[in-house]
């Protein structure tokens, strides 16, 4: 049997990879898709702790599919801002959208 | 008869017994013998795909009234291997600029997203691949394989006919999903089951007759998401060419083709399953399993045939329109009677009367929305006659 | 399915179809006319079955489901359905009524009509011209032309009043009870370019509002009593025990004082004495919501509550001696009966004699609650609803046929709700005539064969059998009174000669309208038979059905008065004494401009009471008036003579005072050296900083990020290890 | 080494890979297609995990809706792909500092609980598991509100992104 650490782990790792992404990618949609990483690594854990320690409520799962919505609103209104900056500003590099610079 | 009884069953035991008695670890033979069966199982759905070329121009030839093909052994039967020759021995171009892996993977996914949902259709009782208890988003999921395979070959193929078709499929399979997957709920919220069997084993009396107009909405979404025609514009010849897979060439065309025919008789076979009572048929799956499997290939043929029967009829429709259809008016019919049907089935739980209240609410629905749109119809008219220059102004 | 759950469900298709009209197909009168009407046949129906299952069961108490509403700091407030024998009864007339009413609308408003020609949104429909193939101009009757709103309103006061029967406590009533107020105003101004409508609108929500205050402050001071508002458990022994041990003020027990206040939110509510003004001018509203709002539903809604509540101010009654509380309400109950009842024989206008009549029958009720006649008062309030309807919508019809024949002469003076232009309607108008005459019979009580004869014989006989005397001789006074106009308004209407030429070309109406008139006079007379006294006349009847069903409301059922002949002759002679003495008088009324054979007869006092007591008058002197006087002497003199010039000479003051300090203190001091020095200091800063703020946010990121990890080990290090 | 054990081991592989491409890949669209790799990948975790329904809904939710959006959202800014500049800004150093900083913090603290070895319990099977879940999500006493909180969040981001998205009409 797989101990819960593992699972742990992996999820940690995948957070920080998309943490990185985050952090250092140029391209706005980039980011995103790191994102999207970070937030898969929470559910990992969500469906983790569900399956390992109380396997007999529903919270974890719940927890996640609320996680699934709240990722779903995110991507759809983030990128329909990238596409309306990219509409106005021709750019969706994020360190070119600096407008609010001194 | 132990083989008639549970045919598949009495076969593994069979071939576990004389593979462990060779020294096999049970594992390792188990896991051989799935393969091997998983091999048979496509290698049936392919042979059975040939076939399916062979019906189709066939049928399209009736409705054109024309022969068909007829050189080729008898009744043209063996016309589709000459296709595969044909096929198999053209040149196999990849176009300049394209990205090559993604060009190669998109038609093997098509067929994928196809096979992937032979795995959870219930020929018969202990005749299923899988029963999984989420089978139907399954389904939907398997779709979404689709999906991605049009996009990747459309993106691949550096054309822009090609990236155009993916971008018209992908906008309207995503579209049509919706009243699909909302179709697909009224059977689970009747059947109580997502699972392909429980839903067979919870019709005692076909669905059709308890959500007739859900019936209508899943074929018409079905064959949105199959592509076929009325909803062919992905690869409105007229328009893009021939859409996401204009580049194509060789067998790796074949794979498309062979994946949307396949891909509508699997459909047609998901009707049956959903509204037709899947493998029974007035007590005659009794008989055995086998039976029961023929019953099911046979209405599977059968909505396969209806399906094939829209797409040589309908004409193509134009892409707002075909939106505009989705959006405003299946979408929202589809989760009316999603509304209804609960409401109803919960109003009616375990009554003699679910059946006809279901079957009433269903036509008193089909009548209010033919109703509305008569009247919206009347309204666009009006609107139109009114924006007409006036003759008569002009007489005077 | 459950019944329960079936309860639940019975407000809901009139709601939604109040939602769908309104969101959706407020443009098709068809459909919308066609949801409304199967919304209130579905509830209808429903209403009916669980009538049914409740009459079936011989042990029937009651059907009742509760669930968790709002959650409270320390539990839920649960709301539920309950349906017991008295609103079993309540819900039988209701679901009746509003379908015939969603029935008979659909004819009133002219469906299926042309457009009229001038007709205006919020205007009654004027008529409009056709051509026939020949080339001939007619005025035929138009459509409404706010027809699919007329259908979402009734719909959603129709889901008002279920809810109110349904429920089981009084805040869900209480919810009812505000929606349906709602609805009467909007639908009483329904033609709001009226003014007169509008007026009426307005009146009648206000003067039901000062009921509902005082209902409010009733439910509050329940609450508060005993923590809950559901039947179960105010009408407790317990609790009904404790509340009227418990003293409030001038000798009343907080229980009577719980239930005057609530009793007073029925007076408004069932227009009583003294807040009765508002319905007379409410049938500024088209006739089916007269019929409906302001005769058989809403009305009795205040009834209803009333008889709901009887356990509360009836606490600590021994059956001998009347509680303060039952007295007040006996008092209000009969005076109002009598008193509208003189109003009513003044009336001209035929929907006009119909409300004071309706305001005299509530009355009527609310006098045999208070001597505590449980059952009768229910008994007549099922009775009512049904003949009253029909009233209304038979009246409605004379009004229709009437218009038609306006619109025929052209003649747009004549008033077509005025009975003086009618007369000789009989002949023209068959179906009306006979079902408006079994309804006029049913009120005036026409023995034996009429419902409303039942009823009122068992509030006599109640009121004798336990020795209210003075009740007793008041009701038999309004109840002459009630038949002599109930026979002045037949003789004048229909029988005789046709008085103008309008009435000659009066018509009858189409089939929407005339069968719920069928329908309802069934009942009419129908249904006053299931509450047959077992001792009438000393025979010995089959049980009284109806004491019986609706007595085990009650946890101790009250016996039924012993037959007594007094009560039962008095009714008889008061009956058959009104109405033949109404024909008498009113059959030689023969053309539209004669003096009315009453004003002879009573000239001074009927100058009186053809204005109704000056009532509406003096409410404007004693309460609109000054209230106008007193916000004008208050504006003028109080707010703009004193409160502003307080105002502006401390403005003056301050004005002073500030440019003082302003010049010594602020401008030198603060401006220049905090002011000026800060803001430097902070400039300079500023521009040493404001190289970190590089507009990108992954920088922005970082050092959140930096920040956060630093804080976290130090955390880690500080409080974990 | 059970084979469970070796399919978590092979999948981890593939989600951990799959993600550093995602993230250092320089063409978008590779790396659009290597988190769908990903979320398959997770998907095929939550299978592991007897979560079935989150498997299937992690596919529907994220490949066939998340991820083509994400295409679209790519393709429809394709003017500038950056397909051949540098994929990562100037800061990027710092970022995977702090990418590894926040791995080992909560290697650190994970390390440190009590119940970091678990192994599972085995999963009763007469609870369907499914019918559990929907039945909470439309309980008043469970998580009725959260599930309409969640309904309208996405009806929220539906209209906005509708309205942000939508090019204005210069007439």
């Amino acid at each position: 049997m797989i101990p819960i650490s593992w699972y742990l782990i992996l999820a940690a790792a995948l957070f920080s990879i998309g943490l990185f992404g985050v952090l250092a990618r140029k391209n706005a949609v980039a980011i995103l898709l790191g994102v999207e990483l970070m937030l898969n690594a929470v559910n990992i854990n969500l469906v983790t702790f569900w399956r390992y320690n109380a396997p007999e409520t529903v919270t974890g799962q719940v927890f996640a599919i609320i996680v699934f919505a709240v990722a779903a609103a995110e991507v759809a209104v983030g990128l329909a801002l990238i596409i309306s900056i990219y509409r106005n500003r021709n750019t969706i590099v994020a360190d070119d959208l600096d407008l609010m610079k001194w | 008869m132990e083989f008639w009884k549970d045919p598949i069953n009495t076969i593994f035991a069979s071939l576990l017994k004389s593979f462990t008695s060779g020294g096999m670890s049970e594992i390792l033979a188990t896991i051989l013998i799935w393969l091997i069966g998983i091999l048979l199982f496509v290698t049936f759905a392919m042979v059975l795909d040939i076939f399916l070329v062979w019906i189709e121009r066939k049928v399209v030839a009736r409705f054109q009234d024309r022969l068909g093909p007829n050189r080729i052994g008898p009744f043209g039967i063996f016309q589709p291997f000459a296709d595969i020759v044909k096929l198999l021995i053209k040149e196999d171009i990849t176009p300049v600029g394209a990205d090559v892996i993604m060009f190669n993977l998109a038609p093997i996914f098509s067929m994928m997203s196809v096979l992937l949902l032979w795995a959870i259709m219930p020929f018969a009782p202990l005749m299923v691949g899988v029963d999984l208890n989420v089978g139907m988003l399954y389904l939907v999921a398997a779709g979404s394989i689709g999906t991605l395979s049009v996009i990747m070959a459309g993106w691949a193929s550096n054309n822009k006919y090609a990236t155009m078709g993916a971008f018209r499929t992908v906008a309207q399979m995503i579209s049509y999903e919706i009243p699909m997957v909302a179709a697909i709920l009224v059977i689970t919220v009747l059947a109580g089951s997502m699972g392909a069997v429980g839903i067979v084993e919870a019709q005692e009396i076909p669905f059709i007759f308890y959500a007739p107009l859900t019936f209508i909405i899943f074929l018409i979404s079905a064959i949105a998401e199959l592509g076929r025609s009325p909803f062919d514009l992905n690869e409105a010849e007229s328009e893009i060419v021939a859409g996401f897979h204009t580049e194509y060439t060789g067998m790796k065309f074949g794979l498309f083709y062979a994946g949307e025919l396949l891909h509508s008789f699997t459909f047609g076979g998901f009707i049956a399953l959903l509204f037709f009572g899947g493998h029974r048929f007035f007590g005659l799956e009794e008989l055995g399993p086998i039976v029961g499997a023929l019953i099911f290939i046979g209405k599977a043929l059968f909505f396969y045939w209806v399906i094939m029967w829209v797409k040589y009829t309908v004409p193509r429709i134009r892409i707002d329109h075909m939106l505009a259809f989705n959006w405003k008016f299946l979408t929202p019919l589809a989760f009316i009677l999603l509304m209804v049907t609960a409401l109803v089935g919960r109003l009616f739980l375990e009554s003699n009367w679910l059946v006809p209240a279901l079957f009433l609410s269903n036509i008193l629905i089909a009548w209010l929305t033919v109703e509305y749109l008569k009247s919206h119809a009347r309204k666009e008219r009006e609107k139109e006659e009114a924006l007409k220059p006036s003759t008569q102004m002009t007489q005077h | 399915m459950e019944t329960t759950n079936l309860i639940w469900l019975l407000p809901l298709p009139p709601l939604l179809a109040f939602f769908i009209i309104v969101l959706f197909t407020n443009k098709s009168n068809k459909l919308s006319h066609i949801i409304g009407v199967s919304a209130a046949a579905l509830s209808w129906a429903g209403a009916m079955y669980v009538f049914y299952q409740a009459v079936v069961d011989d042990h029937f108490v009651a059907f009742t489901d509760t669930i968790d509403w709002l959650p409270l700091g320390d539990g839920y407030l649960e709301i539920g359905v309950r349906i017991d024998p008295l609103s079993a009864a309540v819900l039988f007339f209701v679901g009746i009524t509003i379908f015939m009413i969603f029935l008979y609308s659909v004819g009133y408003h002219n469906f299926g009509q042309p457009k009229g020609d001038h007709d205006k949104q919020g205007l009654p429909p004027h008529g409009a011209t056709v051509e026939d193939e020949h080339g001939h101009k007619h005025t035929v009757p138009s459509v409404e032309p706010m027809y699919a709103r007329f259908f979402a309103f009734i719909g959603l006061f129709a889901a008002g009043m279920y809810t109110l029967v349904i429920s089981d406590n009084l805040l869900t009533l209480f919810v009812g009870w505000e929606i349906m107020g709602l609805c009467s105003y909007l639908l009483i101004g329904f033609w709001f370019a009226k003014k007169s409508a509008r007026n009426a609108g307005i009146k009648a929500f206000m003067t039901t509002r000062i009921g509902d205050v005082f209902m409010l402050l009733g439910l509050a001071f329940l609450y508060t009593a005993t923590g809950s508002l559901s039947y179960e458990v105010i009408f407790s022994e317990a609790t009904l025990h404790a509340l009227a041990s418990a003293p409030a003020f001038w000798g009343l027990s907080a229980a009577g004082t719980i239930g005057l206040l609530l009793f007073i939110g029925a007076v408004g509510k069932s227009a009583q004495w003294p807040l009765h003004v508002w319905l007379p001018d409410a049938m500024e509203g088209p006739t089916p919501v007269s019929a409906m709002i302001h005769a058989a539903t809403m009305v009795s809604a205040g009834v209803y509550m009333t008889i709901r509540i009887f356990p509360l101010f009836s606490a600590g009654w021994d059956h001998h001696t009347l509680t303060p509380a039952m007295s007040i309400i006996a008092f209000i109950g009969a005076f109002t009966a009598l008193f509208a009842a003189t109003i009513a024989i003044a009336q001209n206008d035929v929907k006009g004699v119909l409300a004071y009549s309706t305001i005299s029958q509530l009355g009527f009720m609310m006098a045999a609650i208070g001597i505590g006649a449980y059952v009768a008062a229910a008994f007549h309030l099922v009775t009512h609803a049904f003949f009253k309807a029909l009233l209304f919508l038979g009246s409605g019809s004379v009004i229709h046929g009437m218009e038609h024949g306006v619109l025929h002469t052209g003649d747009h003076s004549v008033d077509p709700q005025d009975m003086r232009n009618m007369g000789g309607l009989a002949k023209k108008m068959p179906i009306t005539f006979w079902t408006f005459l079994i309804g006029g019979f049913a009120l005036s009580g026409f023995p034996i064969v009429t419902a409303g004869f039942w009823s009122k014989d068992e509030i006599f006989a109640d009121a004798f059998a336990h020795g209210h005397t003075a009740v007793f001789v008041t009701l038999a006074l309004a109840a002459f009174l009630t038949a002599f106009y109930t026979m002045r308004q037949i003789t004048m209407t229909f029988l005789g000669e046709a008085r103008t030429p309008e009435a000659e070309h009066a018509h009858e109406t189409p089939w929407t309208m005339t069968t719920p008139l069928v329908i309802l006079s069934i009942f009419a007379v129908g249904f006053g038979w299931v509450g047959i006294p077992e001792d009438f006349m000393n025979l010995s009847l089959p049980t009284n059905w109806f004491h019986s069903f609706v007595g085990h409301t009650l946890p101790h059922p009250m016996a039924a008065p012993v037959f007594s002949w007094i009560p039962l002759g008095t009714s008889l002679v008061v009956a058959l004494g009104g109405l033949g003495i109404g024909y008498l008088t009113y059959r030689n009324f023969k053309s539209a401009d004669a003096v009315d054979p009453m004003r002879k007869l009573l000239s001074p006092v009927y100058h009186f009471i053809e204005n109704k007591y000056y009532f509406d008058e003096a409410y404007d002197y004693l309460f609109v008036k000054p209230a106008t006087w007193i916000s004008e002497v208050f504006t003028n003199k109080m707010d703009q003579g004193v409160i502003d010039w307080i105002l502006h000479s401390f403005g003056t003051a301050s004005f002073a005072i500030g440019s003082t300090i302003r010049n010594q203190f602020d401008t030198p001091v603060i401006n220049r050296f905090f002011g000026d020095g800060s803001a430097e200091v902070v400039q300079i800063f500023g521009r040493w900083l404001r190289k970190a703020q590089t507009g990108r946010i992954q920088q922005y990121m970082l050092s959140a990020l930096g920040v956060l990890f630093i804080i976290f080990i130090a955390l880690y290090y500080l409080v974990l290890a | 080494m059970q084979i469970t054990q070796i399919l978590f081991l092979i999948f981890a592989a593939i989600i951990l890979g799959s993600a550093f491409k995602v993230v250092t890949t320089k063409k978008m669209i590779h790396a659009a297609f290597w988190l769908i790799v990903t979320l398959f990948g997770v998907a095929a975790l939550y299978a592991m995990l007897n979560a079935g329904f989150m498997a299937m809904v992690q596919i529907v939710v994220y490949v066939g809706a998340i991820a083509i959006l994400f295409i679209f959202a790519i393709m429809l800014t394709r003017k500038e792909l950056l397909d051949s500049a540098a994929p990562l800004n100037k800061n990027w150093g710092v970022a995977a500092l702090f990418g590894l900083l926040s791995f080992g913090g909560l290697y650190t603290l994970l390390r440190n609980w009590e119940g970091f070895s678990n192994k599972a319990s085995a999963l009763s099977t007469d609870v369907d598991m499914i019918t559990e879940l929907g039945t909470a999500l439309v309980t008043p006493n469970a998580y009725l509100l959260p599930f309409e909180v969640a309904s309208v969040l996405l009806l929220a981001a539906l209209i906005g992104a509708v309205y942000v998205a939508n090019e204005a009409k210069s007439d």
